[in-house]
């Protein structure tokens, strides 16, 4: 079953960017993570709108608002790292320490 | 399957893309000289020795101008299907699809103002 | 679905308070750019408060209505999305109110930005409280949560506020992947986003071996559901966010957003998988249910007793919130009938005891200058009115009888009881018991301490108004909740679980 | 091409491809070769001189000349450049702009591809060259590269909002992403004539894509010494003006699909002479034009431009899209969408 | 008298006072302590004209008043709904009736103690008159429900009165308080509910009613047992905490030494009683079964309150402290009382809270008479005050006699009734408590002693004799304990059908 792949690969994607968001120090790389962790999504509905039980046009539409919304979150995610790039002179996550632990 | 072969053509055009500076770099790699020393390999600064390098914080009216783009390049991905639909549902439901995507433009448009009286369309 | 029957056959008036709300907000943000960049922005906000007026006036309009389903069945008006709807209109407009008076140029750069953000922020909510179909909910959800990450960083020029909000980006954002990733396997399961639709799909899809996926699904979703109600372990942002946003935001983000993201979880989880629910309560209490209480118990126990050692209110406020989302998380685990009530009853309440708590919170820590907890220090003799609205608010918190936060906290522990789930319903007793040292630290500054000087803090009008409204609504809750609760009940709450008639 | 693509998929057909695509990329590099030629002597006539003259008859070889010289020159990456990536942006900025004119049709039988959604894939390709161009302009360690380079990109995201907005009113008109339904859309009527704001909007921006006089800021030689590309030399160079010349190619035939009716002849009468001829000429027409406004105007100022883009071409680019769906409801005019 | 609210009345009374306090200027201080001790005295008059209408001698709740109030509906597991309804129900009967005018009594005179505050006296009375209302509403209260909610009140106002108003340490001891009474209510609340469940009402009419039956049901339905001895167990950890009794008794001291002395008055005279209290009427009266059984686990824990209160007051050097565990050996008296299981044992578990409430009222109020004027408690330090205070010691002595149980006076009574009653059915015990007794007069001796004779210290020569203020509830406290000691049927007329039923349902 050719959608087991993809659904394999989207799992990939997911884990490797969640292991990113919690392990990376780098906050762009962060973001880069979370937006692995989204496109993985993208995939599996893309896969499933093909090749899962009853599939349709619905997962390409929930894709593109996927889509559009990842790309609003990262956005203003990369806008407040920029804000805080400014003050601090680093985009290293652990140097985000004013609120303590 | 019969769009795969459209796709096949894409994947040759980018192979093809990919290869031929490879192909024309490794024949330039047998004919050129490769002569460096120091004074060639500073980075060009109209003479002036760079003290330092170039990798730092830029401004970030680039970034606002990006973020712009984002938001209408966004857009463009719901007007797409809106226009190449438009016939049909136009036959449907009339106009009302032309007031829906009005809708959804002049929230954008807003956005534009917005970012025009902020005064961040002005490139310093 | 003919598409003949698309658009126009609606009956659009139900979308009337989210159109009311969105009006509100484009005014507000071009009447905000209209104005001079010296201009006093307040009447941005009554626009805002009139839009939230007029929205709830619609809602109570529409309460106890049919269920109606427009476009495309993806929009839904019902009793449970009004209360939600009700709810978070509520703690917008007591936000509003606080945040217009308190809100100072030199703290917060962009406050017409401020005011119509928590417009749109609760616009989201309301789309939450209102979907039928995991893509307007997720939409939903992102508007809320998007706009509340940069209502945490309004703060610009405070370091502590930006690096709350990117936490907030991250932790957010990384929630809301879960929830997706999870929605997309509920949907290749089905082959639908339709909540209603995906009840019987879903069921199907569990008894034809895809079992492990239905579950997978729910489970996802609830860790990503989890980060968003702030729900042990998926706490860790919460007090970092809380301390770094502006009060106005924390307050919002305890509030509404706390409320939406129960709308969701009710939403997904009761309506898309009641199908699980009804045809094997065994699968449901065995393993969704398992899941449930241990989220609920860890919240009460970790937000309890995290709270205990905070020295800064804003921080022990975010832990007494994972707490509190660790109560309402209760009926969730216990799933009796009466799970929409206690849940809208605990919320009414807290949205009132909270915003109360959170202007006083802001309006000392402003005065004293400091967020820690010793800025209450004499309150009581500064501002005795200030102090005793303020201990109506923490003896709420704390569940003192006579008191909305009590009569919510007894409700759902007497449903556990009923439930037969002994065992939350000894962890709530003895977590309540512990955070009673906490919320009663708070007293003891106010009422125990010296203050530093004696200066007399009044309270700026529109605080003076949240605290009142708060203090008046928690007691009464607390006093007379009888006429809720009849309400609540003759309300069909339940058939958020039911599509509606008219498709 | 047609048929060929219906067939199911073997290692001949494959091959077929193969030798097609190959077939292109050598017409293309011919035409870049000789673009080239004709932009200086289109450059030498309006400025009243002969351009090139010398390297054969009518100064034909001059451009292999140049290419030749490109290929044996010195390749010199600077000690501080961030090499991995200073190599590869020659081939980011390049790969798209060949890989987009798979999706142009050229006459009806003459095609590559003919996927569904090829307006699309153009214009998202497209996009992509620009991350090249900044990771040219980042790698290169030296501040009039990555200068350039960010405002090329400032540029390049600023235009292609006009440029993918004046083309709605073309899918609107069309029905269709895919290129040679576009094109059959236009069978009466060129979609220049009821689409005459989008296509002038779609000129500029174009040409601003494109990064070419009087938008050529990103590599103004006289402020910027070469931009993006300061540091690059040889045939990584070369590169990336071959990226661009073939951006002139896949944009010129884009607008000549786009707007100005494909292959199809100006009146009916003059059906007998080849779609391909009609195309060529169009095409040509095009480049022409390209080449022509650089002799003639100056470049203008960033802040010029930027306002230009976002404040001028952007709110009518918008206007246009409504424009074009309310023409749909007037009476006469609505046969022509 | 159905249908009339005097109850309610008489409960929310105090707030009257509360409500004329707010419009006082708060550094008046002449005026805010008149105006509090008048306002006490209003919850006094009525609680006195309540008790002059009790109708003696008549089984049952009188001055009934029922409002339903909050209905809780759930549904169990089985889809049946489930209603837990709250009513506002209140009702004296003869066992709280002498409570409720105690209580109200002892305000009035830590109102008058008040004297000895030294600050912020305009919340300091508003709060008084808080609690009082929270102590009047748990001996009003007819519904557990309500009585819950009222002893929350009593709860959070003398957090609050410790807390600001008691001396060095005082925010340890209204924090242990808190830990201490907030578990209790904890676990009180669990109780409750666990009585509910098992009875199906919070009403204590229907629950004595159903209490009766529930000997019944347990027989057939075995499995319930562990539930009803849990929830009895429950309510025996809830208001032994309250009691004190002595695994639970450390919050109890901290309170009694740093709490302001009217709110000790206060705490040690009523609010020990509601420990008391709840034991007689939600441990006896729900439970009788398992009191019998356990009778001899309450009486020992009764024998180990009196004789470690005992033992440990006469090792303190603290005054406070002697007083303090004194009132835990007390406290172990009504325990032996209640483990008695009859009719006697009871009354003098009832004789010695109204007793002991008087009492050590009195004591404490001599004690901030004594603090007032030498700043100290600690015994080597004090000495030879008779001479120059002689009315002060002579009413310590007369205070420290009716503690030791003296005849003629109300300690001697409990005693004597609450011994009587234990030497019937448990003699062992019995003879264990008088051990106690004997104690008793030793450790009260030794403090009165060491405090009004022997030989003067130079610093005390001087010492001020009482004012008329104080001497005043002092002899009036006095005169009430001797009132109960000469003619206990004030007490016991309203008391003895109460208990005699009460009893009655116990089988014994």
């Amino acid at each position: 079953m050719p959608v087991s792949s993809y659904l394999a690969l989207a799992a990939i994607l997911f884990c490797i960017g969640l292991y990113g968001v919690l392990t990376k120090r780098n906050a762009v790389i962060v973001l880069f993570c979370i937006e692995l962790m989204l496109n993985a999504v993208n995939i599996n509905l893309v896969a499933f709108a093909k090749y899962g039980i009853g599939a349709n046009v619905t997962g390409h539409i929930f894709s593109l608002f996927t889509i559009t919304v990842a790309a609003a979150e990262v956005a203003v995610g990369i806008a407040i790292l920029i804000a805080l790039y400014r003050r601090r002179e680093s985009v290293n996550v652990e140097d985000m320490n004013t609120l303590k632990r | 399957m019969e769009y795969t072969n459209h796709y096949v053509v894409l994947a040759i055009f980018f192979l093809l893309a990919i290869a031929l500076p490879i192909v024309a770099w490794t024949i330039g790699r047998l004919l050129r000289p490769s002569k460096p020393y120091e004074a060639k390999l500073l980075p060009y600064e109209s003479g002036i020795d760079p003290y330092q390098q170039s990798w730092l914080q830029f401004n970030v009216r680039y970034y606002m101008f990006a973020l712009l783009f984002v938001i209408f390049d966004v857009e463009t991905v719901f007007l797409y299907p809106w226009a190449v639909a438009y016939d049909v549902l136009r036959s449907d439901i009339g106009l009302f699809i032309l007031l829906e995507m009005g809708i959804f433009v002049f929230l954008l448009i807003i956005g534009l103002i917005y970012a025009w009286k902020k005064k961040v369309l002005e490139w310093i | 679905m003919e598409i003949e029957k698309f658009l126009l056959d609606y009956d659009w008036t139900v979308l009337a308070p989210e159109l009311t709300i969105l009006i509100a907000a484009t005014l507000m943000s071009v009447v905000d750019l209209a104005m001079g960049g010296k201009a006093d922005r307040r009447f941005v906000a009554w626009i805002g408060m009139a839009g939230v007026v007029v929205a709830g006036l619609f809602v109570i309009n529409y309460m106890d209505r049919e269920p109606y389903q427009i476009l495309a069945d993806t929009y839904r008006l019902d009793d449970f999305a009004n209360v939600f709807k009700l709810i978070i209109l509520a703690g917008t407009l007591l936000v509003l109110l606080v945040s217009q008076s308190v809100l100072k140029r030199s703290d917060i750069a962009y406050r017409g930005e401020f005011y119509y953000l928590l417009l749109t922020a609760a616009l989201g909510g309301m789309m939450m409280a209102s979907s039928a179909d995991l893509i307007t909910l997720y939409v939903g959800l992102e508007l809320l949560s998007i706009s509340s990450y940069i209502l945490v960083g309004t703060r610009k020029h405070v370091l502590k506020s930006t690096e709350a909000a990117f936490k907030y980006v991250v932790l957010g954002a990384t929630s809301s992947a879960f929830i997706l990733y999870g929605m997309s396997f509920a949907y290749g399961l089905t082959g639908t986003t339709n909540l209603f639709e995906m009840q019987n799909g879903l069921t199907e899809a569990y008894n034809t071996g895809y079992a492990f996926f239905v579950l997978l699904s729910l489970v996802l979703m609830l860790v990503g559901i989890g980060f968003k109600i702030s729900s042990a372990p998926f706490h860790m942002w919460a007090p970092d966010v809380y301390e770094g946003a502006p009060t106005p935001a924390t307050t919002f983000l305890a509030v509404v957003s706390k409320a939406a993201a129960f709308a969701l979880l009710i939403r997904i989880v009761l309506v898309g998988y009641s199908g699980l629910l009804n045809a094997m309560d065994q699968v449901w209490m065995e393993r969704i249910g398992l899941f449930f209480v241990i989220l609920a118990a860890l919240s009460m126990i970790v937000g309890n007793t995290a709270a205990l050692r905070q020295r800064n209110v804003k921080r022990m406020m975010a832990y007494s919130s994972i707490a509190q989302a660790g109560y309402i998380l209760v009926p969730f685990a216990i799933l009796g009938v009466g799970l929409f009530e206690t849940v809208a009853f605990y919320l009414l309440a807290y949205v009132f005891m909270t915003v109360g708590a959170f202007a006083v919170i802001m309006h000392v820590n402003r005065m004293a200058d400091t967020e820690d907890i010793r800025s209450f220090a004499g309150l009581y003799r500064r501002s005795p009115w200030t102090a005793a609205a303020m201990l109506v608010f923490v003896l709420s918190l704390a569940g003192i009888p006579l008191t909305g936060g009590f009569v919510g906290k007894f409700y759902i522990f007497f449903n556990a009881i009923a439930g037969q789930s002994f065992w939350l319903a000894g962890i709530m007793v003895v977590t309540t018991v512990i955070s009673y040292f906490y919320y009663f630290e708070i007293v003891r500054q106010m009422f125990f301490r010296p203050p530093k000087d004696l200066d007399q803090w009044r309270l700026p009008a529109g605080v003076a108004a949240a605290v009142v409204i708060g203090v008046v609504g928690t007691v009464a809750l607390g006093v007379m909740p009888q006429a809720v609760f009849d309400y609540l009940s003759q309300l069909q709450l339940t058939e958020v679980l039911m599509p509606a008639e008219n498709q | 091409m047609g048929q060929l693509l219906s067939q199911p998929l073997s290692p001949l057909n494959a091959t077929l491809f193969t030798l097609g695509a190959v077939a292109l990329l050598l017409v293309i590099l011919g035409f870049v070769t000789y673009a080239i030629l004709f932009e200086r002597k289109v450059l030498g006539w309006v400025q009243l001189r002969h351009g090139p003259v010398r390297v054969g008859p009518w100064g034909m070889f001059q451009t292999v000349a140049d290419i030749l010289k490109l290929l044996v020159k010195e390749d010199t990456i600077p000690a501080q450049a961030d090499k991995p990536l200073f190599k590869i942006a020659p081939i980011i900025a390049f790969v798209p702009s060949f890989a987009i004119v798979a999706v142009i049709p050229f006459t009806e039988n003459l095609y590559f591809t003919d996927i569904g959604v090829a307006l699309l894939y153009y214009l998202a390709l497209t996009s992509i060259t620009v991350i090249g161009i900044l990771t040219g302009g980042w790698s290169s360690n030296n501040n009039y590269a990555l200068l350039g380079a960010m405002r090329s990109a400032a540029q390049m995201i600023s235009y292609e909002i006009p440029l993918i907005l004046s083309v709605v009113g073309v899918i609107l008109a069309a029905g269709s992403l895919n290129m040679i339904d576009i094109v059959e859309a236009q069978q009466n009527m060129w979609f220049i004539v009821p689409q005459i704001l989008g296509f002038v909007i779609f000129l500029i921006a174009s040409i601003a894509e494109l990064n070419r006089v009087p938008f050529d800021l990103p590599e103004a030689e006289s402020e910027l010494v070469a931009g993006y590309f300061v540091e690059y030399s040889g045939f990584r160079w070369a590169f990336f003006m071959l990226a661009e010349y073939v951006y002139i190619f896949a944009m010129s035939s884009l607008t000549t699909v786009l707007f100005l009716g494909g292959w199809h002849p100006p009146f009916d009468f003059l059906g007998f002479i080849p779609g391909i001829v009609w195309f060529l000429l169009k095409f040509l027409l095009i480049v022409f034009f390209l080449f022509w406004v650089r002799a003639t105007l100056p470049r203008i100022r960033i802040d010029q431009l930027m306002s230009l883009g976002w404040k001028v071409l952007l709110p009518l680019a918008i206007a246009n899209i409504f424009l074009s769906a309310l023409l749909k409801e007037v009476p006469w005019i609505s046969q022509f969408y | 008298m159905d249908g009339v609210i005097v109850l309610t009345l008489l409960t929310f009374s105090p707030l009257i006072g509360v409500l004329f306090l707010l419009f006082v200027d708060r550094g008046n201080e002449r005026r805010l302590k008149a105006m509090g001790m008048m306002a006490t005295l209003i919850p006094l008059v009525g609680a006195l004209s309540l008790y002059a209408n009790f109708q003696t001698g008549q089984e049952g709740v009188q001055f009934k008043e029922e409002v339903n109030w909050i209905t809780f509906t759930a549904i169990g597991s089985m889809g049946q709904p489930i209603e837990f309804p709250i009513t506002y129900s209140m009702g004296v009967d003869g066992l709280s009736m002498p409570l409720l005018v105690m209580t109200a009594i002892v305000t009035t005179l830590a109102a008058v103690a008040s004297m000895y505050i030294k600050r912020n006296w305009k919340s300091y009375f508003i709060w008084l008159l808080i609690l009082e209302v929270g102590l009047l509403g748990v001996f009003a209260a007819r519904d557990l429900f309500l009585f819950f909610i009222f002893f929350e009140i009593v709860l959070v106002a003398t957090f609050l009165l410790v807390g600001k108003w008691g001396y060095v340490h005082r925010e340890q001891a209204a924090n242990q308080f808190l830990i201490y009474n907030g578990i209790g209510s904890g676990v009180m609340l669990l109780a409750f509910i666990s009585i509910w469940f098992i009875f199906g009402t919070m009403q204590y009419d229907e629950l004595i009613e159903r209490a009766v039956q529930l000997t019944e049901q347990l027989s057939t339905m075995p499995e319930m047992n562990w539930l009803v001895l849990g929830t009895f167990i429950a309510i025996l950890v809830a208001f032994g905490i309250k009691l004190p009794f002595f695994p639970f008794h450390t919050w109890m001291l901290k309170v009694h030494v740093e709490a302001p002395p009217p709110v000790v008055m206060l705490h040690s005279g009523v609010m020990l009683k509601m420990g008391a209290y709840g034991l007689i009427r939600f441990g006896v009266e729900l439970f009788p079964g398992y009191v019998t059984d356990l009778a001899f686990f309450i009486g020992v824990l009764g024998v180990v309150n009196i004789l470690y209160g005992a033992v440990l007051a006469f090792v303190q050097t603290d005054l406070k402290r002697v007083i303090a565990y004194s009132s835990i050996s007390h406290m172990g008296i009504i325990l032996l009382g209640i483990a008695a299981l009859n009719v006697t044992g009871l009354q003098g578990a009832v004789f010695q809270m109204v007793s002991h409430g008087f009492i050590s009222a009195l004591l404490f109020f001599f004690i901030a008479a004594l603090t007032e004027r030498t700043g100290t408690t600690l015994i080597p330090e004090l000495g030879g005050l008779a001479k120059s205070a002689p009315v002060l010691c002579g009413i310590f002595l007369a205070a420290g006699m009716a503690t030791l149980g003296l005849p003629g006076m109300s300690g001697f009574i409990s005693e004597f009734l609450a011994f009587l009653g234990i030497f019937e059915t448990q003699p062992v015990l019995g003879v264990l408590g008088v051990l106690g007794m004997i104690l008793a007069a030793l450790y009260m001796l030794r403090a009165v002693l060491g405090t009004t004779f022997g030989p003067a210290k130079g610093r005390w020569q001087s010492l001020k004799d009482t004012r008329p203020a104080e001497a005043v509830p002092m002899l009036v406290l006095l005169g009430f304990i001797i009132l109960i000691g000469v003619y206990p049927a004030v007490l016991n007329d309203p008391l003895y059908v109460t208990l005699e039923s009460i009893v009655a349902r116990m089988g014994g």
